[in-house]
């Protein structure tokens, strides 16, 4: 049931397409957005143009032509792919219209730039989502490195050149240092055959003691998963403008190197193959380890983009978990994290930039009794937190409740504990911020005008964030689509 | 003397004199091409290193019984017939076999004098830059040389 | 340094000397190379294929050609790198100012100069034109044509001897050498033979293909003389005055 | 006329060469338009030689000079070409990598070589010759005079430079000559032995006496191997290649970088399998495999911490060259078929990469005028075109993806795993992350550009136009090869498959 099919190619050539186009009306900034929306709207539409055949359980198949012996460049739609893939376009719809909102509001300079590499980072994330093999999966993960660092640094200071400095080598060192022996020693031992066909090439192949080294070389290698030896690039990427801390936590590039440790136990190990090596548990340690102390860390920091970016390495390492639990409720689980925490995770950021647009604080201790002021935004960061702490009226409830079944059926009891925790956890370090803004006034010191002043952020940055939050709340209703495509994995 | 060096320099020596005496030649050219401290001796070590490989090539070609490697066949033997047998020799050439040992072998020759010309050549462009480098630094002393280079840091 | 020096030239001297236990003896007929397929050939068949008795030229100029034309053009590379590296045509000494009280070396030498010198060109010129029979050829008689340029300016001073052996016709000289000896390798070529094939000539030469040989070689050897003669004056004449032709030794 | 295209590659240069001294001194403008058109022709033949040696499976061409067939027994009694797949890529990079400089030297020769232009063509053009006959006789002794006409022009040419160019030419006369002497006496002792100076012949001789187990035989392979390395300055014997790159004039060191050290090691393969073969080198009871991967370890190692710890850039990328030396020699020794074609494939993407970076380091060393990394501040906006020359020359030296750099590790790094050579393994890993700190260091600079305290006032205005400081671009005639060169880097990355195939089969071929 694998089908030839065009779309593929043309969902990752659009947002590339734009990234000339965009240079070419860098005059005209309205044109310039006008293209990006374009190009946003049409990958969408064509995304929702597969989905159909992709939910009668087809492969979409599109092949470049090979670039090394045995290796195709090729695009291959699955359900995975297929799921992060929508994630990813809509909320890249949503992230223009914020960015938009939010650089004008601050007046931002080279903004051609910032959306051109959005472009490709968009492009390259797709790419990703639907690789065909190692190979290519590996070629758009090291574009997307390289193409959000000029994001990542675009403030142009002293700050900004530090963070973008550990952001490459962390993001590059470690693909080169992992993943890149790991997929060359994964091509020898196959005898050069690195496709995610269902069977996973690396079946039957390989020992016990290799497939351990290979498995935590892949797992630590795609340091965009943020697992705890090598997280440290995301906090100090917090530099960047919000717009782009959005894209890097929740569409873009951590849910790269997330996707890229699934491809890796479904593609290339194959979740029985490794319950015969039983090495899966070294992995569960890992995120276990990484999902406690990142919430404690949380806990502590008093920045709000520092504090989100730890929730964010716990939650990834939430979806590490599922995966290593290597049950089919636990891949579900872990796959339905994809969507929810995407949603759940740039509501929060949306949050965090429209405070900083409309009132310019950064700092939680300074937001106490904000609501008065700022309504809106403080009821979608209530609703984005909820759903990432799980509670039932919202999406993350599906997620968190199959990560628990998929801990319980790998009789994984202690990982099911440590997932009970971690959540109140997450009740610690999330819910005072709204709560403490919504409900408490704020403090009478002699600057008594100082928060009156401040008004709702701009209705661009308003709207987007309203959506993500609702979504939250649709995704509890109508999970159907969540578990179709999980299912079409796990079957 | 000790019997087994005896025999040893008779069986391995002697005979092959030729192979000694270009190795220590060229050990001595090497020792100065990488110790000494001026270019010029530098330069006399390259030459003499040279010389001996040219030494040993030559070498190569010699037989006991060989001749130059030109063919002399004509009537009037304007100088002596290599051999105190001329007889035998011009009977062979009557009906012209030359006898392979008579001449020495010719490619060794042929090799070296494009060794030779070589040699010419690297000597004279590397006194050309040493020339150069005289004129620049004022010394042909390598240390001095690096010393004003030193100082100086990136000229 | 010193011991580094030490050292190393004696791991390379004792390496090259343990090979040598499996060489022939010296002088040894039957050795490998004497007695190989190759130089037998050369010794028993040059006479028969090339008419050359001399075997040393017939290889030189014929067998292995293509070396010697390499051969000559490292001479050719030595000339024009001596005077690429020295001469600066834009500096303050760039204009060759001889110096007029030049004379050269005294009377006495002058007179014995002018008389030996022309049999010296003459012997030369025979060692050129006669290296298919007795020792000698393009690379011999070259250097002896250069030499007597040499004495020349030894003699008369170097601004005399480069009146009559200018810079401007030292390259042409040596670059015409050159032109010879491929562009007879390259006639070749165009009568359909492989480059330096001279028997393809015998069509436009006296003779059979053997005789072509021979007057191909000769013709080749005049080439080297030429690029060899000039080589060597202009290598006297940069290297003795430093590149600034001024003044001989 | 066809088959004569072998030896045609090397006449045009040489006349052209001939020619250019002809035209002497006063014309400099005729000189470039005659190199320019000889090394045009000498690269389009060469790439029809490609073709040919392609198409009709004819898989080597031999070319007998002089016309000698071999007599009865088979030896070869003049000298011949042979030219194969392996032959015809390098002979075809050399040719266009000569081309490509003559068009960058345009503005450069006048400037740095005053008035000894035409000296410079013809040098430039004689070790063109030389290299690519090199790269196709058959003849061992012929293989020593051409290694002596490309080191005597590569002497003469780095001399040229400035006086520190001179004393770094010096020592490379000195070491040169060492080695070339040491490759002259491996030959001698393999005469001595076989009689023969032909390459296959040698090897029959050696093939049916059985004289493998000589000790000459090992000397002589020792000794010839010391002497190519040298040449090509792997890591103990690199002492003279950083200072002699980096001080010769500008367009010679953008025409020896890629060059000189690749086709040396060619002739290390070829000397490796088709003069002593398969069994004698990579047999077991000789140690040297082991001894001689570890030295590539070394030389790939210190290579890249060297150029971590140059502040001039030229210096920086001499060493990085010595470290890709390193890859290549250690990817020929691994014992694999693999490992072997990795090695040749990396022979032409390191060239690319190698042209592409030097082009683009010279012009940014005369823009700016300061030859130290911190020449690159701020580049990205004030020469963008040659940065992202520079770039992709970058990214490919560190090995990312659509470049060929990547392809060559990624066949290096399979070939090392087969062998089971992890150190090796590791050893271009550590490389490959070194590189990445390097230019990004690089990067950093050109893109934040003076931060050091000072924020640069980027202008808040929308457009990105670069700030006027003085600093413009250079010439097109120097941007051209620079585009080229990078764009043969890209180039060389997509159609590695086919390359890699070729060269993959060639060598099979050879090493039954």
């Amino acid at each position: 049931m694998i089908e030839f099919s065009i779309i593929p190619l043309f969902t990752w050539l659009v947002s590339l397409l734009a990234v000339p186009a965009i240079l070419l009306f860098r005059k005209r900034p309205d044109a310039r957005e006008g293209i990006t929306f374009l190009a946003a709207f049409l990958k969408l539409g064509m995304i929702f143009m597969m989905l159909p055949l992709i939910r009668e359980g087809k492969i979409l198949h599109f092949k470049f032509g090979e670039i090394l012996p045995g290796i195709p460049i090729e695009f291959r739609v699955d359900g995975l792919g297929m799921l992060f893939a929508l994630v990813a376009s809509s909320l890249w719809i949503l992230t223009t219209l914020y960015a938009v909102g939010y650089m004008r509001g601050l007046k931002e300079h080279d903004q051609t730039r910032f959306f051109a590499c959005f472009a490709i980072s968009l492009s390259a994330t797709i790419g990703v989502a639907f690789a065909g093999n190692l190979l290519t999966l590996y070629i758009f993960y090291e574009i997307l490195s390289l193409s959000t660092y000029p994001l990542v640094t675009h403030h142009g200071d002293k700050a900004a050149r530090t963070g973008g400095r550990t952001y490459l080598s962390h993001l590059l060192g470690t693909s080169v240092a992992f993943v890149l022996p790991a997929m060359i020693y994964c091509y020898w031992k196959s005898g050069a055959d690195i496709n995610f066909t269902d069977g996973a090439f690396l079946d039957g192949k390989i020992g016990s003691s290799d497939g351990l080294i290979v498995l935590l070389a892949f797992t630590l290698g795609f340091a965009k998963s943020g697992l705890m030896p090598f997280h440290s690039w995301l906090p100090n990427a917090m530099v960047a403008p919000t717009p782009v801390s959005a894209l890097l936590h929740a569409v873009a590039v951590v849910k790269v190197g997330v996707f890229c440790v699934l491809r890796v136990f479904t593609g290339v190990f194959g979740t029985d193959f490794l319950q015969k090596l039983d090495v899966g548990t070294v992995i569960t340690y890992i995120a276990a380890f990484t999902i406690i102390v990142s919430s404690l860390i949380a806990l502590t920091q008093d920045n709000l983009k520092r504090r989100l970016a730890f929730s964010t390495i716990g939650q990834l390492a939430y979806i590490v978990l599922g995966v290593s639990f290597l049950s089919s409720n636990g891949v579900t689980g872990s796959m339905m994290h994809i969507a929810m925490h995407a949603f759940g995770k740039i509501t929060l950021f949306f949050c965090a930039g429209a405070i900083f647009v409309a009132s310019g604080k950064k700092y939680i201790s300074q937001m106490v009794g904000l609501g008065r002021q700022m309504p809106i935004t403080m009821i979608a960061f209530l609703i984005g937190s909820l759903s990432i702490i799980g509670l039932p009226p919202f999406g993350g409830a599906w997620s968190k409740w199959y990560l628990f079944l998929g801990a319980l059926d790998a009789d994984q009891t202690a990982m099911a504990i440590v997932l009970v925790i971690s959540s109140l956890l997450n009740i610690a370090y999330l819910l005072p911020i709204p709560v403490n803004a919504l409900f408490r006034s704020p403090p009478q010191k002699g600057k008594k005008g100082s928060d009156a002043g401040i008004k709702e952020a701009p209705l661009a940055c308003l709207i987007p964030l309203c959506i993500t939050a609702l979504a939250g709340l649709i995704f509890f209703l109508f999970p159907g689509l969540g578990f179709e495509l999980a299912e079409l994995i796990t079957k | 003397m000790d019997p087994i060096i005896a025999n040893f320099i008779e069986e391995n020596i002697v005979p092959k004199f030729n192979y000694w005496i270009y190795v220590i030649l060229m050990m001595i050219g090497l020792y100065a091409m990488i110790t000494k401290n001026n270019l010029i001796k530098k330069l006399i070590g390259m030459a003499i290193f040279q010389t001996a490989i040219i030494l040993f090539y030559v070498s190569i070609g010699v037989k006991e019984a060989g001749g130059i490697p030109i063919i002399s066949h004509h009537g009037s033997e304007h100088h002596q017939e290599a051999g105190a047998h001329s007889e035998a020799g011009s009977e062979n050439l009557k009906h012209n076999i030359i006898d392979k040992d008579k001449y020495a072998n010719p490619l060794p020759h042929v090799l070296m004098l494009t060794a030779i010309v070589v040699g010419v050549s690297t000597l004279g462009l590397a006194l050309a830059i040493s020339q150069r480098i005289h004129k620049s630094f004022g010394t042909l002393e390598e240390d001095e040389i690096l010393n004003k280079l030193r100082p100086g840091g990136h000229d | 340094m010193k011991l580094f020096g030490l050292i190393a030239v004696f791991i390379v001297g004792v390496l090259l000397l343990s090979a040598t236990q499996d060489f022939p003896s010296w002088g040894n007929p039957r050795s490998a190379a004497s007695d190989g397929e190759v130089s037998s050939f050369y010794i028993e068949k040059t006479e028969a294929v090339t008419k050359v008795p001399n075997m040393v030229t017939a290889v030189l100029a014929d067998f292995r050609g293509y070396d010697t034309m390499f051969e000559t053009v490292v001479i050719f590379i030595a000339g024009i790198g001596i005077i690429a590296v020295l001469r600066n045509f834009e500096g303050s000494d760039s204009s060759i100012d001889y110096d007029n009280d030049d004379n050269g070396a005294g009377l006495l030498a002058r007179f014995t100069c002018s008389l030996i010198l022309p049999f010296i060109q003459i012997f030369a010129l025979y060692v050129v034109a006669h290296g298919h029979h007795s020792p000698g050829g393009g690379f011999q008689g070259g250097v002896m044509l250069g030499a007597s340029y040499i004495l020349l300016a030894l003699a008369f001073g170097l601004s005399k001897a480069k009146r009559i052996f200018s810079e401007r016709r030292t390259m042409i000289f040596a670059a015409v050498g050159i032109f010879i000896y491929v562009g007879w390798g390259v006639l070749c070529l165009l009568l359909g033979g492989e480059f330096l094939n001279y028997s393809v000539l015998d069509s436009i030469l006296p003779g059979d293909a053997m005789m072509a040989r021979s007057y191909s070689m000769l013709v080749v050897e005049i080439g080297v003389a030429f690029t060899v003669t000039a080589i060597m004056f202009s290598m006297y004449s940069n290297l003795s005055t430093r590149g600034r032709l001024s003044k001989g030794l | 006329m066809t088959e004569h295209f072998p030896i045609l590659i090397l006449l045009v240069p040489l006349f052209g060469a001939l020619i250019v001294v002809l035209l002497g001194r006063e014309r400099p403008e005729q000189c470039w338009v005659t190199s320019l058109v000889s090394l045009g022709i000498s690269s389009i033949i060469s790439l029809f030689t490609i073709i040919i040696v392609l198409s009709d499976k004819v898989q080597t061409i031999r070319y007998r000079m002089g016309g000698w067939e071999p007599e009865a027994n088979g030896y070869e009694v003049g000298i011949e070409l042979r030219v194969d797949i392996l032959a015809a890529l390098v002979v075809f990079a050399v040719t266009f990598v000569g081309f490509v400089n003559t068009i960058y030297s345009k503005t450069r020769a006048e400037a740095e070589v005053q008035g000894k232009v035409s000296f410079f063509y013809a040098l430039i053009q004689l070790l063109i010759v030389g290299l690519c006959g090199i790269v196709m006789t058959n003849d061992a002794f012929n293989l020593y005079v051409l290694i002596e006409i490309t080191s005597l022009t590569s002497y003469a040419l780095i001399a040229m430079g400035n006086r520190r160019a001179a004393l770094s030419s010096f020592n490379y006369v000195i070491m040169g000559t060492i080695g070339a002497s040491f490759y002259l006496l491996g030959v001698g002792y393999l005469y001595i032995k076989t009689g023969t100076l032909n390459i296959d012949d040698i090897r029959m001789v050696l093939g049916n006496n059985d004289l493998w187990e000589h000790q000459s035989i090992i000397v002589a392979f020792i000794f010839i191997m010391l002497g190519v390395w040298t040449k090509m300055a792997f890591f103990p014997l690199h002492g003279w290649l950083p200072n002699a790159y980096a001080y010769a004039p500008s367009m010679t060191g953008t025409f020896m970088a890629p060059l000189m050290t690749k086709v040396m090691v060619y002739v290390m393969i070829r000397v490796m399998v088709w003069l002593f073969g398969w069994d004698f080198v990579y047999s077991d009871q000789h140690v040297w495999r082991e001894l001689v991967i570890w030295m590539a370890v070394i030389a790939i190692v210190a290579g890249s911490l060297l150029a971590l710890a140059r502040t001039d850039i030229k210096k920086m990328l001499t060493y990085l060259i010595i470290a890709e030396v390193g890859y290549m020699v250690g990817g020929a020794w691994l014992g694999n078929v693999t490992g072997q074609a990795g090695a040749f494939y990396h022979i032409l993407s390191d060239a690319a990469m190698t042209f592409c970076l030097f082009i683009a380091a010279s012009i940014i060393v005369l823009r700016v005028g300061d030859s130290r990394v911190s020449a690159f501040d701020g580049l990205f906006r004030k020469m963008p075109l040659t940065m992202i020359g520079f770039t992709v020359g970058a990214l490919s030296m560190i090995g990312l993806p659509p470049t060929c750099g990547f392809f060559s590790k990624w066949y290096l790094i399979s070939g090392g795993m087969k062998a089971g050579q992890w150190e090796y393994v590791c050893a271009l890993i550590f490389s490959s992350l070194v590189n990445a700190i390097i230019f990004f260091r690089i990067f950093e600079r050109a893109y934040f550009g003076k931060i050091a305290g000072v924020k640069e006032d980027l202008s808040p205005s929308d457009s990105d136009a670069n700030p006027d400081t003085g600093i413009k671009e250079v010439p097109w005639s120097m941007l051209v090869p620079l585009f080229i060169a990078s764009g043969s880097v890209l180039l060389l990355g997509i159609m590695n498959r086919t390359l890699f195939e070729w060269i993959q089969t060639a060598l099979e071929v050879m090493n039954t």
